[in-house]
């Protein structure tokens, strides 16, 4: 069979190394490669035969999996396994249109272009790598292979405080990590699996003790959770979301948080399935915790960015509930969820990168009445702000929908501190657009030019897939539901 | 679906220049659509469900949903959608013919009638939905048009504060309703044919019966919340007390769209789902109380704050609100017909009053009653459109109110046994008929009798283009004619709907004349109260020293709920939200930073040991040395002998 | 107590007492004088446990060439020391250190039998046998680290002409 | 012969190595630093002579062997210790070991 | 014993000293060209790593092995001072290849330096030294092997003679030198007054059956104190930072990258018998049990408690180092930390995996005190703050560096991830309180991605001076080639770089033969 996977993957990591090259003809390099990508990524939704089906004790199956010996040392068994079901393609999908809709959003980054194109599509390649990966040190390896591209980003083309930021997001996220290691490790050597693979720990893990399975379902929470982020583990992330580039911003929010929930339900959730019933709780108070709390937060936010940072943290909290619930239709909803929320605030990041570089400030008290002058940039914010607040019609709402049906489903009444909190992420989101769109002008320097085409071709592709998946949400649907989770819980 | 794809064909086409006439063109469109298949249905009685397709499929999983949960999109016209049809279109197109005259000196005129299209299109939808969830998904779109059109004088703070305070106000309700939905949802789940209410997506009727076993009168608690959610979504969207801050404020937007949306249309999708929801549904007997109670309050409770009212808009605002309460009442006594009767006629007298205003707005640039004054010559259409309104509204004969309102009035009335609850909520709608009458000529007197404008800076008054006035003529017409439609068998025939399934019993015509007539006599005492007070350019100002005046300031105040609510959202929420910022900054990142902190000041200390003394070195070896004596000879076998080797 | 036992409390108690002398004085010509007495003190110690042949190496070695090695040092560099050593006080510290290390090491004293095995004297072509035989390597590494040393030692040294 | 007191031994062997720490430790001077080096070396070089001799022969043997190259390592170890003070002494013109502090934190 | 079969075995150890005597020969002639003499090491250090190659079995090498095949891990008999095991191989390797780099590396100096042989000499001596500890099996011949590669490295730190710093940073490690083989010594004498002996094996098997347990723990306890300074474990470290402070940055990197590695050798070779020796007591049981002593356990907690400690005060006194090759000291002292934890579990695994992160370590942090040293000679400052813009304004320097401190802090495709990560994936295989092991190592290395990353953000991050810092070294004479750099170091750094990607993507050669050779050595030291 064809190896289609590393041929992507393959793709990915030639066009980064040519646009490396490439210098000032990156740009050209990036988009290629990222079409390419995106083409790809096409023809293996159209190829994907669906889930071969589930029945107890069944491995889930895979599609286009390969598998190579990497390193045999007898105790030490690594392959380089990778295979797609639902989960990870739609999840890949939204790596290919954000790396697009990132490539064209930058298209007149002057400052080192070939750096900066090559550090974004590493950061996609890290990505897909995670998606793609069913092998413990595979996974773990494009897990931090992430980090390093988007040090870089932030570091080198962030905000002011963009050291510190960069620094702060490497080590946190680095630290998780490693908890996160120490877990998976601990879930390979002590539940006796013969591999790394995910088959041959899937089938392991389940037979460990539920008191072992408990502590390395945690640990492994820890990990990913942090990624999420959850509070109070969450500190990184305002401050990386702030410093970073636009173009950094969009990735980190679109892509690595999804790479938790990703993590939390491949390598945690179906692997440890009594370490989770019994962390239940315990992820049902975190997600609420972290639902509120973001949303609060966030209405006190004056830096654009920051608020949608925080918002963001509110939404991973509802996608961490949809996993704590534990059924398929819990899992249905936390990966569309994901996947909403990654274009959805990559779409909010890119405005507000370009709210900052249209009128020099991201504070929202001093801008005011942008509308008149900036049309089409007032017209995204507000498509982003209300597909972000969970407008029907638009991606989020099926997503939210569904979790809140789940919620509802597992949890009855809880359901209503998500419930209520959609007030509260309407409320900023709506103060927001009636302090800065609205009003008499304010804070508006002269000569201000509305979108370059550029930023207005990325945002747009965005808009489009928010507003196709908001009405068509079962082409994604019919993906998700044809992957393991149709069977979740099975045994 | 038809009129969703010509609304929103009609959006795309609107952003040209000459787009308010397409715009006009569709609706028009939509609008003869609209009346045939209202015709059709009243021809033929009974309801057919169009195409639908799945928008969203689960399959069958062990669990709650053994066969799977399904989310389709259809279409559903039965006599009650085919009524709102006809509200919807008619007023729709009159509005937006309106609107081009009414409009034509402002900027952004592409996005206001693409707005509007997309909102006609989005109540067209609403009114034609199958199922629960695709009513949601309407309704929350109209919500965002009714957003954005409030807002549409966005360089007007308060226009801005006025759309984020009715969506925040409304999402209230539209959480509530959506939880209602959950719970529903759940109840019903596997309940009924085709492998229940959820693989079946949440549908209203299957064939020509309710698809769901009417629970009126259960006493489940679970429904009983169920209801009071739903209710609660009802609130938002129709402005019922205490959700119905927003509607006065909401009158920031242009006056066609409070005619459109915040008096005939949108509003009144809270009462049409009271009503499909009692329909279909059906309400718990605590359900139905509470409905009644909020209804009546809020009919009351609304007109009190119109008495006082300076704003021409936002009397009648207060009004509608208060009228809503009518219809919320009907629904909550067992006669959702009836209250969609008010509705209906409401939608037209109430879209005429607006307009009048809106005509005398846009010739006097204001909306201060106590500066206007005289207009009755100048403006002889509208003054008379505007007295037509409000003998409509005070439910004086023949004009539509009297028999809407009074429908409502003998219904309620019939059903007082039930519960002895519902004698208060009866007593106050009844008295509001009373202030109804009374602060709607108070506004009639103000603007337009007396011999000139209090104001003298006022600009000269003058009728307004012809695409003003014809609205206003027709609407007239069916505020006046409107009420007598109930005579035609056929539409009859449409008030009927459901009679059999739901127990409804025809109570329009057959209410109890002394009813009617204690009914009317309030209203026209109240326009003689107001006549006496307010007639022929007399202005009333309270005496100095009655005690009315606090009354007055409370009602100016809106009953400081606003101020309430304002500190709820400004001072409470904002001020936790804040509270938590500063325990995100200084705590919960403090502590990370505090670690960064203390393994800083370790490295520190550590690093003072590195003296550069070659005899220190030499002391930190021997001291190692030491210790791994100790380590060895005494710690080690210590352990081990507790815990254990290996 | 026998004669030998005798002798080697004697030479014991001068070895500790020249070693700490050679330390503690503050003329350093002295402490060469002490040194040189406590390596000759060793040699007799080694003479008494029946190793004639490192008591004369001891002799050659310690006694003779590294003393005039240390002499040399002093000498060369004395005249900014002209004659003390830079004063440091005891302190607390390192004499707890050394008396710590002290008391540890007496502490294995009980697990020696009472009476060992008798002293065993080797005849000197046997140890060279050693020596050059099987232990051999021993030798060579001695070479190797003589000769970097020796090497480096020179370079170090040499008044280079750069 | 009769055996040597391995209590008064180790007293000596410990007393020497501790002495020769002491030194080391407190002395400031580098040639008085090298000499407390030597009395601890010889403290070494003492146990394996005292082993020897009360060791089966192989081992007595080689615990002498040990003594005799350990001998030569202390000669050149002071060869190379003076090459560095006489070195330093040149540069420095001091050999107090507690000046030498350009290397610290 | 006849001269073939001693030839044989030790043809690399007689290539290096042939290579010396060379060089002292030429020293003698007069011929001092920093060019040639630096081929000669090259060419030795080459051929050495080749034959050692080839005696371990890499397939296209095998025309070079020497070594008679029946030597190769062979069970010992009676008490030989030297043996061939292959994981011994495996670590002369590893020396030789650090030899080799620096040796490359060199190349780049001044071609008219006068003390140019003594250079080589000492390196290829103490390189020698290295290969001899790899094949010792006694005590003595172990330590003074060790001692050949000190006394070579005490000189080598003072080559630049007339620098107060670099013999300064001579004196220093001198003292401590002699302290610690004092302590090495007095130890081996009191594990032979206790065995009668000083073959490794011998006291090996020896030590649970012999009495005078507190004699013998002293002994181990000397040893440990001993070694450790080799390795750099706190509190026997301080030392280190300022003697590579002050040493030339060639030298800095072969004792960073090369020889402290012999001390861990010494570790496997001292320790590891009498750990893997002693089963595990149950609890309740004491580790004294009527005169005989359960040494295992004991030393394991001993250990473990010393490589926590180091690990962990290393990356604390790393953390807010000003100075670059400080940094990178302090860096070394932790990383010694995670390669004792190999020593204290003593499975094949965890000696595979503190094999593996010794290997990494060779290629990181030599790889990285290379750069220092090629940096500081672009007349760039030793303060991190000095090196402000360095990664923008010469790429592939900075990219090098990087790539060097991202292995360091054991980022993923690089090769010192591999190696940590099979190291602490051995301490959670070993189970029991092991984990911890890991999970400390890991916390550890999670702080000490803080000051790498730091460094990134100097280099790369922060905009480089505007005003041109007067240049502390004096600039070179001539200007070098390649950037500044010389070839010697440009090729060097290019192809450690290469190295770390190549072997963090696939490090299976290097792993299976480790894994076997761990295999070989724990089955013979049993």
């Amino acid at each position: 069979m064809f190896p289609l996977l590393s041929a992507v993957l393959a793709t990915l990591l030639v066009g980064t190394a040519l646009t490396f090259l490439a210098g000032k003809n990156a740009r050209w390099v990036a988009l290629a490669t990222s079409l390419a990508f995106l083409a790809e990524v096409a023809y293996l939704l159209a190829s994907y035969p669906g889930w071969p089906g589930y029945s107890a004790g069944l491995i889930p199956g895979f599609a286009d999996q390969e598998s190579y010996a990497w390193i045999h040392l007898g105790w030490l068994q690594v392959n380089y396994t990778v295979g797609v079901d639902g989960i990870s393609l739609v999840l890949i999908l939204l790596t290919a249109i954000l790396q697009v809709a990132t490539v064209i959003y930058s298209w007149n980054e002057t400052r080192r272009p070939g750096a900066w194109f090559g550090l974004v599509m590493l950061t996609c390649l890290g990505c897909l790598g995670v998606f793609i990966a069913l092998d413990i040190l595979l996974f773990f390896l494009f897990w931090e292979a992430v980090l390093v591209p988007m040090f870089f980003l932030i570091g080198y083309w962030g905000g002011p405080r963009r050291r510190y930021a960069a620094v702060k997001f490497f080590v946190y996220t680095h630290v998780a990590s490693i908890v996160m290691l120490v877990g998976l490790l601990a879930l390979v050597f002590y539940s006796g699996a013969t591999s790394f693979d995910f088959a041959s720990v899937y089938a392991a893990g389940r037979g460990l003790m539920t008191v072992t399975q408990t502590f390395l379902f945690l640990a492994l929470f820890f990990g990913f959770g942090v990624k999420f982020p959850i509070v109070p583990f969450h500190t990184w992330l305002p401050d990386a979301h702030v410093e970073a580039p636009t173009g950094g911003s969009v990735l980190l929010a679109g892509l690595l948080l999804k790479l938790g929930g990703y993590g939390l339900i491949r390598w945690a959730v179906f692997v440890l399935p009594s370490g989770f019933h019994e962390s239940q709780p315990i992820l049902f108070t975190i997600a609420f915790v972290t639902i509120v709390w973001g949303s609060i937060v966030s209405l006190a936010q004056r830096d654009l960015k920051r608020m949608v940072a925080f918002s963001s943290i509110n939404h991973m909290g509802i996608v961490l509930l949809a996993i704590a619930l534990g059924s398929s239709l819990g899992l249905l909803a936390a990966v569309l969820l994901m996947f909403a929320h990654g274009i959805v605030s990559a779409l909010l990041f890119m405005v507000s990168g370009s709210v900052h570089h249209t009128y020099g400030t991201r504070d929202i008290p001093s801008l005011g009445g942008i509308t008149p002058s900036t049309p089409v940039l007032a017209t995204m914010v507000m498509v982003g702000s209300l597909a972000s607040l969970g407008l029907p019609w638009l991606i989020s709402f099926p997503a939210e929908f569904t979790a809140l049906l789940a919620t509802w489903d597992g949890l009855a009444y809880w359901v209503l501190i998500p419930l209520g909190i959609l007030v509260v992420t309407a409320g900023f989101y709506i103060w927001m657009m009636q302090r800065m769109l609205f009003g008499p002008p304010r804070g508006i320097p002269v000569g201000v030019h509305d979108l370059p085409w550029y930023e207005s071709a990325a945002m747009s592709l965005l808009v489009v897939f928010t507003i196709l998946f908001g009405i068509l949400p079962f082409l994604l649907v019919n993906l998700i539901v044809s992957s393991p989770i149709r069977g979740f819980p099975g045994t | 679906m038809a009129f969703a794809i010509v609304g929103l064909a009609g959006t795309r086409l609107a952003k040209l220049e000459w787009g308010g006439w397409v715009a006009v063109a569709f609706s028009a469109a939509a609008m003869v659509l609209g009346v045939l298949i209202a015709v059709g249905e009243m021809l033929s009685p009974g309801q057919y469900v169009n195409a639908q397709f799945t928008w969203l499929q689960l399959a069958g999983a062990p669990g709650p949903f053994p066969n799977g949960i399904s989310l389709v999109v259809g279409t559903l016209v039965d006599p009650l959608s085919a009524l709102m049809l006809l509200v919807v279109t008619v007023v729709g197109f009159l509005v937006l013919l309106y609107s081009i005259g009414y409009m034509h000196q402002d900027h952004g005129l592409p996005r206001y009638y693409a707005e509007l299209s997309l909102f006609l299109a989005a109540m067209t939808g609403l009114v034609l939905s199958n199922n629960l969830l695709e009513f949601f998904l309407f309704w929350e779109l109209v919500g965002v048009c009714s957003y954005f059109l409030i807002g549409f004088y966005y360089e007007k703070p308060s226009a801005a504060s006025a759309a984020k305070e009715a969506f925040l106000v409304t999402r209230v309700g539209d959480v509530l309703f959506l939880l209602g939905i959950f719970i529903y949802f759940f109840h019903f789940a596997t309940t009924g044919p085709n492998g229940g209410w959820a693989a079946n997506g949440f549908v209203f009727t299957n064939g020509s019966t309710p698809f769901l076993p009417v629970a009126s009168g259960g006493s489940s608690t679970l429904l009983t919340i169920a209801g009071l959610l739903i209710l609660g979504g009802a609130a938002g969207k129709s402005a019922q007390f205490p959700l119905h801050v927003w509607l006065p404020d909401a009158m920031e937007g242009p006056t066609t769209v409070s005619a459109l949306i915040h008096a005939a249309t949108m509003v009144a999708a809270g009462v049409y789902l009271l009503a499909i929801t009692s329909v279909f549904i059906g309400f718990t007997a605590n359900d139905q109380l509470a409905i009644v109670a909020i209804g009546g309050f809020t009919t009351f409770f609304a007109a009190t704050m119109a008495v006082v009212h300076p704003d021409i808009k936002r009397v009648i605002a207060y009004s509608t609100i208060s009228q809503l309460g009518y219809m919320v009442l009907a629904v909550g006594a067992g006669f959702a017909m009836v209250g969609l009767f008010h509705l209906f006629t409401h939608a037209f007298f109430k879209a005429l009053l607006f307009l009048a205003a809106g005509s005398v707005i846009h010739a006097v640039g204001t909306q201060d009653l106590f500066k206007m004054g005289g207009l009755r010559k100048p403006m002889r259409v509208t003054a008379i459109a505007f007295a037509i309104g409000g003998l409509s509204l005070s439910g004086i004969p023949p004009f539509a109110g009297f028999w809407s309102k009074d429908d409502i009035l003998g219904a309620v009335y019939s059903q007082l046994g039930s519960h002895p609850l519902y004698w208060p909520f009866f007593l106050l709608a009844f008295a509001a008929v009373f202030l109804t009458a009374y602060y709607i000529f108070r506004a009639w007197f103000l603007a337009f009798s007396g011999d000139r404008a209090r104001d003298p800076s006022l600009p000269h008054a003058h009728e307004g283009p012809w695409t003003m006035r014809v609205p206003l003529v027709v609407l007239s017409a069916f505020a006046v004619a409107a009420g007598l439609f109930i005579f035609l068998p056929n539409f009859q025939s449409l008030l009927l709907y459901g009679a059999g399934a739901s127990g409804i019993p025809p109570v329009y015509g057959t209410s109890d004349l002394l009813l009617s007539g204690v009914s009317v006599g309030l209203g026209a005492g109240g326009i003689g109260l107001s006549y006496y007070l307010w007639g022929n350019g007399r202005v009333f100002v309270l005496p100095e020293a009655s005690p009315l005046h606090s009354v007055r300031r409370l009602l100016l105040n809106r009953y400081y709920m606003k101020v309430g609510y304002d500190w709820i959202g400004l001072r409470l929420v904002y001020g936790i939200s804040r509270g938590a910022d500063f325990l995100d900054r200084y705590v919960i990142d403090g502590t990370v930073r505090g670690l960064e902190q203390v393994f800083s000041t370790l490295s520190n200390q550590l690093r003072r040991a590195q003296s550069g003394v070659v005899s220190d070195y030499a002391a930190y070896v021997i001291a190692g040395l030491l210790g791994v004596f100790v380590l060895l000879l005494i710690v080690a076998p210590y352990l081990l002998a507790k815990l254990g080797g290996g | 107590m026998s004669l030998e036992e005798l002798a080697f409390l004697a030479l014991a108690v001068v070895a500790l007492a020249t070693a700490v002398a050679a330390l503690l004085v503050r003329e350093l010509v002295h402490t060469i004088l002490w040194v040189s007495v406590f390596f000759v003190d060793l040699s007799a110690i080694y003479f008494l446990l029946e190793a004639p042949f490192l008591g004369v190496l001891q002799l050659g070695v310690y006694a003779g060439a590294v003393t005039i090695l240390l002499l040399f040092g002093i000498m060369v560099t004395r005249k900014r020391i002209f004659s003390r050593d830079a004063a440091t006080g005891l302190g607390p510290i390192p004499l707890a250190l050394a008396a710590v290390t002290f008391i540890f090491l007496i502490a294995s004293v009980g697990e020696f039998p009472n009476s060992p095995t008798p002293l065993q004297t080797y005849a000197p072509a046997l140890l060279s046998a050693q020596l050059f035989g099987p232990n051999g390597p021993w030798l060579l590494l001695l070479g190797l680290i003589m000769l970097s040393g020796v090497a480096g030692a020179i370079y170090l040294v040499r008044e280079g002409r750069e | 012969m009769t055996a040597l007191p391995v209590e008064g031994f180790l007293v000596l062997s410990g007393g020497l190595l501790a002495i020769g720490i002491f030194g080391l430790l407190t002395r400031r001077n580098f040639i008085l630093i090298l000499i407390a080096v030597e009395i601890a070396m010889n403290a070494t070089i003492l146990n394996f002579v005292y082993f020897a001799a009360f060791a089966p022969t192989a081992a007595g043997l080689s615990g002498q062997a040990i003594a005799v190259v350990l001998i030569g390592f202390a000669a050149t170890e002071v060869a190379v210790g003076l090459a560095i003070v006489l070195a330093l002494n040149r540069i420095q013109g001091t050999i107090n070991v507690a000046q030498a502090t350009e290397l610290k934190e | 014993m006849d001269a073939s079969s001693f030839i044989g075995p030790f043809v690399p150890e007689l290539l290096l000293l042939g290579a010396v005597l060379l060089v002292f020969l030429f020293d003698v002639l007069g011929i001092r060209r920093n060019e040639g003499l630096s081929t000669i090491a090259v060419a030795a250090t080459s051929l050495a790593l080749l034959s050692v190659l080839g005696d371990l079995g890499f397939a296209p090498l095998g025309v070079f092995a020497t070594l008679p095949p029946a030597l190769l891990d062979a069970a010992p008999t009676g008490a030989p001072l030297y043996a061939f095991t292959s994981l011994g191989l495996i670590f002369q390797a590893i020396f030789l290849l650090s030899a080799l780099l620096v040796c490359l590396a060199s190349a780049s100096r001044p071609s008219n330096e006068k003390g140019a042989p003594i250079f080589y000499g000492l390196l290829l001596l103490a390189t020698l030294g290295m290969l001899l500890v790899a094949v010792a099996t006694d005590l003595i011949f172990l330590l003074l092997a060790i001692e050949v590669t000190s006394i070579s490295t005490y000189l080598l730190v003072a080559y630049h003679r007339r620098e107060s710093r670099s013999l300064e940073a001579a004196m220093k490690f001198f003292i401590i030198g002699a302290l610690s083989t004092v302590l090495s010594f007095y130890g081996a004498s009191l594990l032979f007054g206790a065995y009668d002996s000083t073959n490794l094996f011998a006291i090996g098997r020896a030590t649970s059956t012999v009495g005078f347990p507190v004699l013998v723990l002293l002994g181990y306890g000397f040893l440990i104190a001993g070694l450790a300074f080799k390795v750099t474990l706190v509190p026997f470290h301080a030392w280190a930072v300022d003697v590579y402070d002050g040493a030339p940055s060639d030298v800095s990197a072969f004792l960073a990258g090369g020889t402290k590695k012999i001390g861990l050798f010494a570790f496997f070779l001292v320790f590891l018998g009498p750990i893997l020796y002693i089963k595990a007591i149950g609890a309740g049981e004491s580790p004294f049990q009527g005169g005989a002593l359960d040494l295992g356990p004991v030393l394991t907690l001993t250990l473990a408690v010393l490589a926590v400690i180091t690990m962990t005060v290393g990356n604390l006194l790393a953390l807010l180092q000003k100075e670059m090759k400080r940094m990178l000291a302090y860096s070394s002292i932790s990383q010694a930390g995670y390669m004792l934890i190999g020593v204290t579990i003593g499975t094949a695994p965890a000696i595979t995996g503190a094999t593996m992160q010794i290997f990494a370590h060779v290629l990181m942090k030599g790889g990285a005190f290379l750069v220092v040293a090629g940096v500081a000679a672009l007349g760039i400052g030793p303060l991190i703050d000095d090196w402000k813009g360095l990664g923008t304004r010469r790429p592939l320097l900075g990219a090098a560096f990087a790539l060097m401190l991202l292995s360091l802090a054991g980022v993923p495709l690089t090769v010192g991830f591999v190696s940590k990560f099979v190291l602490f994936s051995s301490a959670v295989q070993a189970q029991g309180y092991f984990v911890w092991l890991a999970v400390a190592g890991l916390l550890n290395s999670a702080l000490s991605v803080f000051y790498y990353a730091r460094v990134l953000k100097v280099i790369f991050f922060d905009a480089a001076p505007t005003v041109p810092v007067a240049p502390t070294a004096p600039p070179p004479a001539e200007a070098l080639p390649a950037g500044g750099l010389g070839y010697g170091r440009a090729v060097t750094i290019g192809l450690i770089a290469v190295l770390i990607v190549a072997f963090g993507v696939y490090p299976q050669p290097v792993l299976g033969a480790i894994q076997a050779a761990a295999q070989h050595f724990i089955t013979v030291g049993a």
